[in-house]
């Protein structure tokens, strides 16, 4: 169960509001598209989620509960800027993950369990496209590659919410919807309640349960700072299957 | 528990060479030994930290020279005996000029040398010969290991003044002069062996052990033991020749009886008049001292000089004296 | 809910006690020990108590000498900053040309990087009576030393983060145009600046220990040289203070290159990347 | 046309060449100074000929010294090597344990990173008495002077690099469930590494510094004992060779654990990032 | 005039074949598409003809003069990855080609000269949308903002040949018609020839003049790495109007 409440939300870098006046609701489940001119934001938001930054006002709830003031694996994270780490192999930063929840000493299996944690990434691996670079280091793949392998690292340990910042910018049609039925798949699997940034209506349209759209509503010509992005848009997908397991709040 | 076990820091010198023989010969373990203590003499390559290290309670007796005997421990309320007088300076110390030939031509030059050290005052004594002043001359404090290639490898050092084995390097090179040294002031550079006065007090045998095997040394030394000779040589990084160059300005005292004479002797008192009061007149005593009587010195018979009250160095000729008399 | 400690940040206030915490521990170590052994031995030079120091304070701060008629921690600490200065303004100019040039200019690296790194690992000390045939006795070899000393660790320093700039900036500044002077000029001098002052502020202890050694070797005035001469009768009252004195002086150009830092770089302040 | 000449790299043979002129220049000047100095004076110690060089090489690393029986250079370096090693040892182990400690940990930033900032800003040799009596005077105090030396650069300069590390990936660890520990041995730690490694290299030449001034205060042997001695004779003859046995021992280290950051860091060798 | 032409190209990295038998002959003025699969060695191409690395076999002309064997001003280029300068706001950003090429001694200019080169740039970034966001460092960029710097810094020389890898990935559809616009605005006033790499097919004909498909045609399934990818399709869209002005070669 994962229902995410943000109340009256703003958030300013020096003089300049970003966010300003955000509220939502968003039940256990849902799927959330997240669309808005460049620069509106939308990372900002995530960024918030993910307790990395302190809002400047209002609050954000997790089942009630207030926000844990830190990250943990109960929030998984694609970053916009793909950031694997550089001195693994894609097969070892994708079993990452499990090392952390099975070796709680040093972070590391060893042995049998190693290869046993490996053969449970290999089909995420694989999911992604990227079992002929299995063994390769980040420095050595493609943008695509490198974004594919953030996707199926933030998988692995299946987070109830997920945030996604333009997981599939990089990529080609192909390739983009492979992803898509990777992402919806493990959805609908384990109820996730999922965050994606995307410029792509269709994509956004096509994959979620609910569309969030952020613009400026107000301006001030002489002020362009004074006012932040808020949610223009909040517009669930009542037409889609899905909705109707969806936890209602 | 009674103390057993002593530590002693010597450090390389032509007439302190004979304590690292003591060592490696196992001839101080006989000594021990024989009056049931454990001595352990520890090489110290810089002279000064031997003797602070002494003065802060890490040795119970380390080698000095007079002046620093009195400056460093003495000052620093270290009640010290000095146990033994191994030798003076009878031209191990001297002034070498590039620009001159006497020690009136030291006037205006610029001079390397340790400053505070027995050369500090070899030079107040020379400039006395002569009626100048230390405002006549400017000095450069220049560590000791360096005073060798300041003097050889620089045009900017004209005079230096230094010990053995330095003094021979910088008296070889070419033009050069010695103008002064110790030979001239004969048994003011007096080179000693220190112990701390409680600990000797309440542990006579440590005295009876260090002396016992120093004139055990000084016997075969006077006979000429080559071995000994050589390895005293070698550890003092140059070979026999050149060794014995250097002992022969060293009036080192090879029979007991003699040092007992000089310990004994009225020149010493004087002599230590004008050590401390060079001593003050550069603030060696530390300043605390309002006067040059501020520490007082003991000398054998109970003669002292100096505040009485506060007699912090005692030169000792009680332990050599039963050497002499063979009763060690 | 416990967070991970590596989360969570002490307040000011809290972190100024905890900032001062050793420091003190060390003082009152002090104090103690300095009392234990002054309780034995009233003349203890090693450890003297603290009123002891500050009277030593007054006189070498504040009343003249009495054989040069000079405030002596003054004249001391001018003669001293004077040769610092030089040798670490010179030490930071070959570190930034030399550093510059080995890491981004493959001949130059190919020619100088073995040189500069072997020279980095001759201990100076032992051949100091070469350095004086090339470089006298006065205060230029006193800066020399300190030159030789830091500015290796420099130019290596420096020529290694020159080599971590991406190459894709690199490239860039190519396809903008640039010549290799307008490269250095505009890409890699904004880039290792900051990164030059960090290694200038790591090297500061080392400056001082050679300024501190060359003094020992042949001078009449500066810091280092009252501590070698009053070493010689252990007058800790007098190096005590001379070394908190340095560390005081030396951490006050340590902070005053992060302050140049922060205001020079800007960007580095502003913004996540 | 002409190539910036940031994009021409020297071959192989080339880059030999010009890596060896600098030495070659260094050895010219030498032998033409030398040759100079002898025809003045045939007893000049400063700069000996090769010829007594080489003399003495083979008397102090192939021939027993009588007294001890010992082959001098090989018991001198064996010495050394130890004193050396172990106090690379103990300043690396701190540089990691108390470098990721402040870099990464506010807490622990808030309490070490001031006092560690002035300890690295106090010359060790002007306390030297007061570490020695501490630390006693055998193995144990030389090992101390190196530790006392390096390690707190190494611990800043670890910590500044902790603290480059970008904040992404931390936050995306913790995403991964990583505590505080496991952030440490799978992140930090091998992002690091390779900096580690660099910065022991970069404090090599301080470490050497600090070994033969230790030996040169209280020793019996070592290569810095052996240099201190024979100082006093102005024997250059055993010096030179001396320096340049260290700065080649010194030169094998640098380049040994450059290897090892290859063979450890292979990522760095492949890929562009 | 700057025709390119490349001659049996192949790319290796290691035992890995990444392009092989690449074989192209592109008009000077041509806007060319390139689509491919994540991963197939489009960047690669781009870094080829960026004289960035060299290729195993074959080579690479230009104007029938061999590719100069490194950067310069006549290959303008937009990394995949954003790659502004981080020390530079996005003015200096933007003004800096200018400054390389009218301050030769330190790539500097000052007080008059640097206001009237500053004038000259003021439209791309206006034109790029960034306008209020002038006196902002990189680091306070969003992804978006960054892509459109780099965007900016590039167009700013004029090269006779712009390289450009997923330009627009980053953006918004609004944001992204708008440098539609001004890239090909640039391209007809310039006759620039142009290489870019883009996932969205649409976008690629809408833009180009020519589009060029990347794959692999061979594969062992035994040694996946042995065969490379090649170019499957080159297409010229000749019911563009543009492709008239093209110089046949
Ligand atoms: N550290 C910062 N300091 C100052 N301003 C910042 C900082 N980070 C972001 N901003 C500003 O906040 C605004 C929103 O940025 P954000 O990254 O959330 O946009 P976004 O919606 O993700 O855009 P894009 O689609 O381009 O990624 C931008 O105008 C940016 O300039
Ligand atoms: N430095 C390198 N070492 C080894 N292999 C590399 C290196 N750089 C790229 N590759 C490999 O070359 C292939 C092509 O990479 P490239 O970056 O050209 O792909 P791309 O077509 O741009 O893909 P994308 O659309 O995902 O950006 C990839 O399989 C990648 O793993
Ligand atoms: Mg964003
Ligand atoms: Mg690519």
């Amino acid at each position: 169960m994962s229902r995410v409440s943000i109340d009256n939300l703003w958030m300013e870098y020096g003089d300049q509001v970003v966010l300003e006046r955000i509220c939502l609701d968003i039940p256990s489940g849902e799927f959330c598209a997240m669309v808005g001119p460049s620069g509106c934001g939308k990372t900002t938001l995530l960024r918030l989620l993910l307790s990395m930054e302190q809002p400047t006002r209002g609050s954000i709830r997790i089942d009630g509960q207030p926000l844990a003031a830190e990250p943990g694996p109960d929030r998984g994270v694609v970053f916009q800027r793909y950031s694997a780490y550089a001195h693994l192999t894609v097969q070892e930063n994708v079993v990452l993950g499990l090392e952390f929840a099975r070796a709680p000493l040093f972070g590391k299996l060893w042995g049998a369990k190693k290869r046993q944690a490996l053969d449970e990434v290999r089909h995420v691996i694989d999911a992604v496209g990227l079992d002929q670079a299995r063994d390769k280091y980040p420095g050595e793949l493609s943008g695509g590659m490198q974004q594919r392998l953030s996707i199926a690292q933030a998988l692995v340990r299946k987070p109830r919410i997920l945030l996604m910042d333009e997981p599939f910018g990089a990529l080609d049609p192909g390739t983009k919807a492979q992803m898509h039925d990777l992402v919806r798949a493990l959805w609908r699997a384990e109820r996730m309640t999922v965050f994606m940034v995307t410029h792509d209506i269709k994509e956004g349209f096509g994959l979620s349960t609910r569309v969030l759209a952020f613009d400026k509503v107000r301006h001030d010509p002489d002020a362009p700072q004074a006012y932040g992005a808020t949610i223009t848009l909040n517009l669930p997908l009542d037409d889609k299957p899905e909705r109707a397991e969806i936890v209602r709040p | 528990a009674e103390k057993k076990d002593f530590k002693v820091a010597w450090s390389i010198y032509a007439g302190w060479m004979p304590w690292g023989y003591a060592a490696d010969s196992g001839l101080m373990k006989k000594w021990a030994d024989k009056y049931g203590i454990k001595v352990e003499i520890v090489q110290i390559n810089d002279y000064v930290e031997s003797i602070n290290q002494y003065t802060a309670g890490g040795f119970d007796g380390c080698v000095m020279t007079n002046m620093d005997a009195l400056t460093i421990p003495a000052a620093g309320g270290v009640d010290s005996t000095a146990l033994i007088s191994g030798d003076f300076s009878n031209g191990n110390d001297g002034i070498v000029l590039k620009k001159g030939k006497s020690v009136a031509d030291l006037k205006g030059q610029k001079i390397n040398l340790v400053e505070l050290s027995v050369s500090h005052y070899l030079l107040a004594r020379a400039l006395d010969s002569v009626k100048l002043k230390e405002k006549d001359v400017s000095v450069v404090n220049t560590s000791d290991a360096d005073i060798v290639s300041v003097f050889t490898s620089s045009k900017d050092s004209t005079a230096v003044v230094t010990w053995n084995p330095q003094l021979a390097e910088v008296a070889a090179v070419k033009g050069a002069t010695k103008v002064f040294d110790s030979a001239k002031i004969p048994g003011e550079i007096i080179d000693l062996m220190v112990v701390n006065s409680a600990t000797l007090k309440d542990n006579p045998a440590l005295g009876k052990a260090l002396t016992g095997v120093w004139y055990e040394m000084m016997a075969k030394m006077e006979a000429g033991d080559t071995a000994m000779l050589e390895h005293m040589a070698k550890a003092s990084g140059t070979d026999l020749a050149g060794y014995k160059a250097q002992l022969a300005t060293t009036k080192m005292f090879y029979k007991p009886a003699d040092a007992v004479a000089f310990a004994t002797s009225a020149q010493l008192p004087k002599t230590m008049d004008m050590v401390r009061t060079f001593s003050f007149e550069h603030g060696l005593l530390g300043e605390g001292a309002k006067t040059k009587d501020a520490v007082g010195i003991a000398f054998p018979g109970g003669k002292t000089i100096g505040d009485a009250k506060n007699v912090k160095l005692r030169f000792d000729a009680e332990f050599m004296k039963l050497a002499a008399d063979g009763k060690l | 809910m416990g967070r991970r400690i590596i989360n969570r940040r002490p307040g000011k206030g809290s972190a100024l006690f905890w900032g001062a915490l050793p420091f003190l521990a060390v003082l009152v170590l002090y104090v103690v020990f300095s009392a234990l052994r002054l309780a034995e031995n009233p003349g203890d030079k090693l450890l003297p108590a603290l009123s002891t120091i500050a009277d030593t304070i007054h006189r070498l701060a504040f009343t003249a000498d009495a054989r040069s008629g000079n405030v002596l921690l003054w004249a001391d600490t001018a003669s001293s900053l004077t040769r610092l200065g030089l040798g670490l303004l010179l030490s930071t100019a070959l570190g930034l040309i030399l550093g510059i040039g080995t890491g981004l200019i493959p001949y130059v690296r190919a020619g100088l990087s073995p040189f500069i790194a072997v020279l980095s690992l001759i201990p100076p000390m032992a051949i100091l009576p070469i350095l004086f045939i090339v470089f006298g006795l006065d205060e230029l070899s006193k800066v020399v030393l300190i030159v030789i000393g830091i500015a290796p660790f420099l130019i290596r320093d420096l020529a290694l983060r020159v080599e971590a700039i991406p190459a894709e900036l690199v490239i860039k500044a190519q396809t903008l145009g640039a010549s290799t002077w307008q490269i250095i000029t505009r890409l890699v001098l904004p880039n290792v600046w900051p990164k030059l002052l960090d290694a200038v502020r790591l090297s500061l202890g080392p400056a001082w220990l050679f300024l501190i050694s060359a003094e020992a070797i042949a001078a009449q005035d500066g810091l280092g040289y009252r501590i070698f001469l009053v070493r010689r009768y252990l007058a800790m009252d007098v190096i005590l203070p001379y070394v908190a004195w340095i560390t005081l002086l030396a951490f006050c150009m340590d902070w005053a290159l992060r302050t140049m830092n922060r205001r020079l770089c800007p960007w580095l302040a502003r913004g996540a990347s």
